[in-house]
């Protein structure tokens, strides 16, 4: 045997043996921490729950809502359209398509904001993208869309037409389409477009 | 004789080329200023298991008995903290985490194994800070529910009637479904219910390559 | 940072350029070492000449070895490898079949057109019973569709597959082929010389 | 060892040299070597001149053709010119060009020609039900330690030693 060939055998073993010292996956997709702290500052992803209402009242296809919250919260109410994946299971493969796809707003929402933020938090780690929070979560949903506080009468216009399209949506969201007339959803609509920008202040 | 002897070189020189290679690689291999001490699924658990969650009363004992082993930390910009904070915290803005002392701080108290408790206004503003702590892997991070706010009183409702404190803002404030049944009238829309949306279509990694043969 | 081309960097036009260059190299080293000759790949299975053994597990564990590292220092992303499909019936299958022709024919894909280079007129006749054979299995593939698309398991890798950590497996391989390649010098010594 | 087989290299400064490439193949393109693919291309390429109809009817060669990209456009078609290239190459610097059929003298030329047509007759069929030969499945599926490489090594040289008793005629 050459000596050049044990050589050549030891040092393959020594490569072969650093590899138990090498992590198994290095996840690169994975955003840095730095990263995601910085993207914590940014308020762009909370999304208000006006807005919302009004992406589900216009049916806006590009709009995906998770309940993050227990099943038994989901069976009792949940957002019209939502898919239910408990923050529990939310690294769970069988979701895993629900969170790589890119081409929807992913908006997660629970009672409070605090189990969205963590679902939020956990998603944008790992690297996917266009994810966003509802600010306030359901309950801010009851008091801001299901039962609208009427502005002051000293309130400013914007307030009141804010006020006009949460009511027609809490028609919507409550009563249903049957009781609804026409009217209200067509004015409702044309309000917040006009309005787009104003309809983000309000709330919680 | 002579012949083979080359032949052999020239095998070295392959295997020093491949082992200087692998070199190179280590020797410009960066190491990253901040990496995760727990992985995803790791932090999960750590946010299920609510073992981090503080209330405000035992906060208060804490604070009261001068409990060793605690520090408190205020997340929020030296403005607010003045205002008011708690006794013996500090004031580390959110923004600042990631500051060279500041991350020396955090480590020095993990070595001490002092317990730190973030707290801002509420909850909600200082669950960032503590779940950005928790991944770094800072084990002996806590987050103290219902924040400053209701700490210090300003935000507690005498008058409630709810038997759950008010500080467990995840816990639904009204009966949804009552509220929505009396609403519709006692019809509820089944439609809500009814899981509509259609399986999106899986990002494709452009990566993928397709197939050798 | 890499692959490049999946990654972007390099543009996807270049990949015919550097499939040529790639080739020519590989066409070089292959036929450098003697896989232009049927009679030397035949000589694994007779025991008289190991070059395919030593070289293709030298090149099959340089080349893992050098991805791990290369995933560890941040040069290739792994997981933008592609990684073969595994139809696992379809595969042992044509596996026996692609055998049964290797050691009648003695030659693979690769290395007949090494030999075709150099003048073999076995490995042109060689190739062109290649093309016979595709051929044949495209028109015959509604028989085979059902086998071919059956048992996927998809990309996944042999140490997933077997349960055992990555480092352990590759370094049993390394491990395995280096007994190989030792036991085959023995044997060598003993079969007797075959003159090609 | 007789004279002329000292001209090839080492087979292990072969194998490290052909595994840096596939490291770098690997690097650049992110998949690894093959062949019999280009030829499949080839002959979708010759059967669609020769009967386009037929052929796009065709299960599985319809699948190799698409209308913005001719399937003789593909890298691994010129991964097999550069491999004619290089083999050229490298026999003209060995002196290794002959115009021969390389067989064991216990049998005739023809009986090699026979078999060799047989082997890459059986080679065409295998390596498209296999998804690839011993180069793109086998030595390239083990480069990156896929299950799919390890079956089709197993499976290939396992059939082949076994096989190999019945067909010693022809070898040694």
């Amino acid at each position: 045997m050459n000596l050049r060939y044990i050589f050549f055998a030891a040092l393959l073993v020594v490569l072969g043996a650093g590899l138990f010292f090498l992590p198994e996956k290095t996840n690169t997709n994975e955003m840095a921490p730095e990263k995601l702290h910085a993207e914590l500052f940014d308020q762009t992803r909370y999304v208000s729950t006006d807005e919302v209402a009004e992406r589900i009242i216009n049916q806006d296809p590009s709009l995906f809502l998770i309940d993050v919250r227990t099943a038994d919260y989901y069976a009792e109410y949940s957002l019209p359209g939502a898919a239910n994946i408990p923050l529990e299971d939310l690294l769970s493969p069988n979701w895993e398509d629900y969170l790589t796809q890119e081409y929807m707003d992913v908006v997660f929402f629970s009672n409070g904001d605090i189990y969205a933020e963590q679902a939020w938090m956990l998603a944008n780690r790992m690297g996917y993208k266009n994810f966003y929070i509802m600010k306030g979560g359901l309950n801010c949903w009851f008091e801001t869309i299901i039962k609208p506080v009427k502005p002051e009468s000293t309130a400013s216009n914007n307030e009141f037409d804010l006020y006009k399209f949460r009511n027609g949506a809490s028609q919507y969201f409550t009563g249903g389409e049957l009781i609804l007339s026409e009217e209200i959803v067509a004015e409702a609509i044309t309000v917040t477009r006009k309005k787009k920008k104003t309809v983000a202040s309000g709330g919680c | 004789m002579k012949d083979t002897n080359i032949r052999t070189n020239r095998l070295s020189i392959a295997v020093l080329f491949f082992v200087a290679i692998l070199l190179i690689g280590f020797i410009t291999l960066s190491k990253p200023d901040f990496e995760y001490g727990f992985t995803t699924s790791e932090t999960l658990d750590q946010i299920l298991s609510m073992e981090d969650e503080m209330t405000p009363d035992e906060a208060k004992e804490i604070v009261f008995d001068e409990t060793p082993g605690y520090k408190f930390i205020d997340i929020r910009n030296p403005y607010e903290y003045v205002k008011g904070n708690i006794e013996g915290s500090v004031n580390i803005p959110f923004q600042n985490f990631l500051a060279d002392e500041n991350t020396e701080f955090f480590d020095e108290m993990l070595e001490d194994s002092i317990t730190l408790v973030v707290y801002g206004w509420d909850q909600t503003e200082a669950n960032s800070s503590w779940m950005i702590l928790k991944q770094l892997g800072y084990s002996n991070v806590k987050i103290l529910m219902g924040g400053y706010g209701f700490y210090s009183g300003e935000t507690f409702d005498m008058y409630s009637e709810s038997e759950i404190p008010q500080y467990f803002v995840e816990e639904p404030k009204y009966n949804f479904l009552e509220i929505m049944e009396s609403m519709a009238g006692g019809a509820i829309i089944e439609e809500t219910k009814v899981y509509e949306k259609v399986v999106p279509v899986r990002k494709k990694k452009k990566s993928v390559v397709e197939g050798g043969c | 940072m890499g692959p490049l081309i999946p990654q972007g960097i390099i543009s996807g036009e270049w990949n015919n350029v550097f499939a040529l260059l790639i080739g020519v190299v590989f066409g070089f080293f292959l036929e450098g070492s003697g896989f232009s000759s049927s009679r030397k790949l035949a000589g694994v299975f007779y025991g008289y000449d190991f070059i395919v053994l030593k070289f293709f597990f030298t090149a099959a564990i340089t080349a893992a070895v050098g991805m791990i590292y290369f995933g560890y220092v941040g040069w290739i992303d792994l997981d933008m490898i592609y990684v073969n499909q595994s139809y696992v019936s379809s595969l042992i299958i044509g596996g026996v079949i692609m055998g049964l022709g290797f050691i009648m024919g003695g030659f693979c894909p690769g290395t007949s057109v090494c030999g075709a280079a150099i003048g073999k007129i076995d490995a042109w006749v060689f190739t062109g019973g290649m093309f016979i054979g595709i051929f044949i299995f495209s028109e015959a593939f509604p028989l085979f569709e059902g086998l071919y698309n059956s048992d996927n398991l998809g990309s996944i890798k042999i140490y997933e597959s077997l349960g055992i950590s990555r480092a352990f497996f590759v370094f049993a391989l390394i491990l395995v082929a280096l007994g190989m390649f030792y036991v085959t010098g023995i044997i060598q010594k003993k079969v007797k010389k075959v003159e090609y | 060892m007789t004279d002329r087989s000292k001209k090839y290299f080492n087979p292990y400064f072969g194998g490290v040299m052909v595994g840096l490439l596939m490291l770098l193949t690997f690097y650049i393109t992110g998949r690894g070597l093959g062949a019999s693919g280009a030829v499949k291309n080839t002959v979708v390429t010759a059967m669609h001149s020769i009967a386009p109809e037929h052929t796009e009817e065709s299960t599985y060669m319809s699948r190799f053709l698409s209308d913005d990209e001719h399937p003789m456009n593909n890298w691994l078609v010129f991964e097999v010119l550069g491999v004619i290239a290089g083999a050229f190459l490298s026999g003209s610097l060995a002196g290794r060009l002959k115009l021969k059929v390389e067989h064991s003298p216990k049998i005739t030329s023809r009986r090699r020609l026979v078999f060799a047509l047989l082997g890459g007759l059986l080679f065409g069929i295998g390596s498209q039900l296999g998804r690839g030969c011993t180069s793109g499945a086998a030595l390239s599926g083990m480069a990156s330690l896929s299950t799919a490489g390890f079956i089709s090594m197993m499976s290939i040289f396992g059939t082949a030693f076994i096989a190999a008793y019945f067909f010693r005629k022809n070898w040694i």
